[in-house]
């Protein structure tokens, strides 16, 4: 791949509103300059890296970030509270600890059907999953196989965009019951619980001993 | 009793973890009655205020106490002959819960995060050449993208303007059945002689909102009037 | 003016939706770190040279350019053409979504007017009912009996086999769609629109009332 797509690449990414896959960028280079050209995926990620430090070591205010993806600029975090200033976009409320829940569960378990949803969450989950569709952080993917045909639900990409993810697998993983089994709190409380079976025994014990004692004396 | 806001929980499981927290219990190992009587007071200090949410902590509540009166019988064995707890469901269930409640946190975690970072705005005003010719693509479509799409476009009928609710007292199945009624009389009607009689506008919504029902049901049909404040209501035969 | 705000400024415009006055600018380093800090448009402007000439010598796919209303991103020109193939890739797909639209509007209200069609859509839908015939997803299956006997459109076989449905009554049941939509948001318009509509009529019968009135007197 020649150089100057280096700045075909920016520029294709600067002027797209949505995260652009490498695909895209191929498609319009192919089709622009015809389809012998020679450009992949590979080339064009080591290309944005080649940008980004670029932009590192010039301070510009913007970089080119991996997201539902796709590349797309985002500003660096460190100008957030002056854009924060001017823009009404970020005082836009945040998620309620309902709908991160349920998306969490969403999002490791899809797809997945409603009332699969409500049994882990033991509760009624319509509103929440009306007010996620209507965000658009999720969406139906399609049916289960199961009595009813219930329909099920997945995460979208904007979920991916909402949480600066490049794809679901770059998810924290959700720990296995055996790791909470081994979790701080739990072993903290059953360390006290064995301390006290123990001190109790013991005292139980040394009352014993000391009332063999007694009437031994 | 601690004081609790009911905003604090996001359910039954997450209520039980507190308390289990809370008073340093072995989940393990919950003690089924004390737990059930305190969550007992729970839900009834939040029946008063929520009946909807209450649900949901009822059903727990019947759950509890089930599991506390099977504590009290000989154990249950499995086809292994090993004895089963009555309370491995509900442990499993809250251990189950406990995951996505943590990660959960890495969300909102990773949320703060997104909220720092902007993208570009103003990408209307790029320099485009675009060639104009259309081809129409439904690629990758399937039928939820169709009723989706329907969804939508309904919803895009919102009016701008906005009025107050009131209570109302007359049922979209009465309006139901007195419009089929009407229809046995007169197979065709204009809906504005429908409602001609009707002077509160509550009741002329409700009629309103009956003829979409039928409609929906396939019970009527509706055509347009000559009159273009006006329609005409059919009765259809499949329904 | 410090050079830190640089890139303040150029962040600040690289996230702003519409073309950013310096005025804004100023307001909101005022407001982050205080209104003592001297900061000047002529500032400003000084600093969006550097930063252009920066870009040229990096040649970068970009440039802030200053129209009417205040600074703003652009890509160079002679990336367009690459850009425009992108673009006319994607109003190819928005051309998909109307056809998506009007195919589930057609699909659910079978048969159906295009005045009826269009009201719903809210746009002229005549391009995409050709589009739509042409493909053979829809036919024309009669005429309504209302005045001007406009033409019923409903879907086709193709449109079943397009959908991998076995008949018609396999698409998602309304109820369906209608649970999905039960959020309270919605019921509260809902009932919103039906007041609208009987006002309207109200309003006109009451006027023509009146004008009977006057006639009369």
């Amino acid at each position: 791949m020649d150089n100057i797509y280096n700045s075909v690449i920016e520029g294709l990414i600067f002027s797209s509103d949505e995260p652009l896959p490498a695909a895209e960028i191929i498609k319009a280079v192919k089709g622009i300059d015809g389809e012998d050209i020679q450009i992949s995926a590979d080339e064009i990620e080591c290309c944005v890296d080649e940008l980004n430090k670029n932009y590192d070591e010039k301070n510009i205010a913007f970089q080119i970030v991996k997201i539902a993806g796709g590349y797309l600029f985002a500003t660096k975090p460190e100008y957030a509270k002056y854009i924060g200033y001017l823009s009404s976009e970020k005082s836009k409320r945040r998620l309620s600890q309902a709908a991160l829940e349920t998306l969490a569960i969403i999002a490791y378990k899809q797809p997945i059907t409603k009332p699969e949803l409500e049994s882990i969450r033991g509760v009624n989950s319509d509103y929440i999953l009306n007010t996620l569709l209507e965000k658009n952080l999720i969406s139906i993917t399609g049916r289960a196989e199961t009595i009813g045909r219930p329909l099920l639900y997945g995460t979208t990409d904007e979920f991916l965009k909402y949480f600066g993810l490049n794809k679901l697998s770059d998810l924290p993983k959700p720990r296995e019951v055996e790791e909470i089994m081994r979790d701080e709190d739990f072993i903290e409380q059953k360390q006290k619980i064995m301390m006290n079976l123990i001190e109790e025994t013991l005292e139980n014990e040394s009352a014993e001993d000391n009332n063999d004692t007694d009437t031994a004396e | 009793m601690y004081k609790i806001k009911l905003e604090q929980f996001e359910g039954p499981l997450d209520l039980l973890l507190f308390f289990i927290k809370r008073d340093e219990l072995n989940i393990y190992d919950i003690p089924i009655s004390k737990i059930t009587k305190e969550f007992l007071e729970y839900v009834n200090f939040i029946k008063m205020l929520d009946l909807e949410v209450a649900g949901d902590f009822i059903l727990m509540a019947s759950t509890l106490m089930h599991i506390k009166v099977r504590m009290l019988l000989p154990r249950e064995v499995d086809e292994k002959g090993e004895e089963i707890d009555p309370r491995a469901e509900l442990i499993q269930a809250l251990l189950e819960y406990k995951r996505y409640k943590e990660m959960s946190d890495d969300l909102s975690f990773m949320e703060s995060g997104q909220r720092k970072i902007s993208y570009r705005g103003n990408y209307s005003k790029d320099v485009k050449e675009s060639p104009p010719e259309f081809e129409v693509l439904l690629k990758n479509v399937t039928v939820f993208d169709l009723a989706k799409a329907f969804k939508k476009a309904i919803e895009n009928l919102k009016p701008e303007v906005f009025h107050e609710v009131k209570k109302i007292n007359i049922t979209i199945d009465e309006q139901i059945t007195f419009i089929m009624n009407s229809l046995e009389e007169n197979p065709e009607l204009h809906f504005l002689s429908l409602v001609n009689e009707m002077r509160e506008k509550i009741r002329i919504v409700i009629t309103f909102v009956a003829l979409l029902e039928l409609t929906k049901m396939g019970m009527i049909g509706l055509k347009e009037s000559s009159d273009f404040n006006d329609f005409v209501i059919i009765k259809l035969n499949n329904g």
